[in-house]
């Protein structure tokens, strides 16, 4: 399936993007679209495992992906 | 219970007196302003940015964790974006309770979860025209 | 620095922006309302008397200790006298600090001492016509 | 030495007065006020050992007071 993934902030601009669009398993899951997103950026330019959001809400990295899903890379927060 | 993500200034006597009733003995205010200094190096202001949806929902939610842990409906948080400059308010948080413990003790739960999980993401201007994302360095 | 015992209305706006200064990146504020009901007796009113010269004394001194222990010179407290209606502020603490724990600390430890040694007092009024002064059952 | 002890909210009530002149020795201290105060009162209407103020400053029972000194009563507090 093709899932278009959010980036903000420092990532937004690693890749230069405010979204990147990565092809992954029908079955894939969060661990699986990080490893694609990071695939399309600089060596370094993201963790290996950064916080992802699932429609709003942090997801583990083995929770399920499907294509409707809102799926985003989220950067150390820094709010306040 | 309000919580909101804005885009305009703060107006924090305003967020006090929405919280008030007639019921509670305390309010307990928090604000959050930008600083002239950070880590040694001359601020001019913030830039905020936020992952909007989440935010939003995430601010709602600790509104209701709060209120629940500490027993009150009477929360009202609000989240700026975009450019705040120094002295100007980023974040605020009203509490009103029946009891001043209770009111404070929620006020900083509140500030303490949102810098643990609220997607927003601030980039400091310095005096000398540099611009950096806080905390990200990767 | 400042700490008054005061007759008119308190500000709280006014004593938010009072403790505002660049190099702080936190404002706390509490503030102490007469509530509508106490001990189970609907409340309309508390009139506040106070050893004024001493009151004045007292608050000044737990403005300075408490600047001292938590490290600012941004702490503004006012309190009332005279008859304060249900709702209304009796007292107001607002202290900015570079960093948010000892802000809100520091805001804390005001109102224990404020409630532990200034010489005030109230005297409740009541919807059914009475009044009572409070926590002076000899 | 004569002395003018300043009195609050219920003390004041107790004794229908803001202040009560009491006559103490010379080297008397703050617990011989408190006694010469209490001889005034109704039975019961002043605690044993109330908090008493001494030139706006908390003091013990066993200060010296002098003729010049403000000495007051202080009831249980109530601030806030």
């Amino acid at each position: 399936m093709t899932l278009d993934v959010l980036l903000f902030a420092s990532y937004a601009d690693a890749l230069g993007a405010r979204s990147v669009r990565v092809v992954v398993a029908d079955d894939a899951r969060v661990a699986d679209v990080v490893r694609a997103v990071r695939a399309l950026a600089p060596e370094a330019a993201l963790p290996e495992r950064p916080l992802v959001a699932v429609n709003h809400r942090y997801a583990k990295g083995d929770q399920l992906v499907q294509g409707t899903d809102e799926v985003a890379l989220i950067p150390p927060v820094a709010g306040g | 219970m309000r919580t909101a993500i804005v885009s305009a200034p703060i107006d924090v006597a305003a967020l006090t007196a929405e919280v008030a009733a007639p019921a509670n003995g305390a309010v307990s205010l928090f604000v959050g302003t930008v600083r002239d200094v950070n880590d040694g190096r001359a601020v001019t202001g913030i830039e905020y940015s936020a992952y909007s949806a989440m935010a939003e929902r995430e601010l709602d939610e600790i509104a209701r964790e709060a209120g629940a842990r500490y027993g009150t409906t009477h929360v009202v948080v609000e989240h700026r974006t975009g450019y705040v400059a120094l002295g100007a308010a980023s974040v605020a948080i009203a509490v009103a309770h029946a009891h001043r413990g209770p009111a404070m003790d929620a006020t900083r739960w509140i500030i303490e979860q949102i810098k643990e999980r609220v997607p927003i993401w601030k980039m400091e201007h310095y005096v000398d025209g540099a611009r950096e994302w806080v905390g990200q360095q990767s």
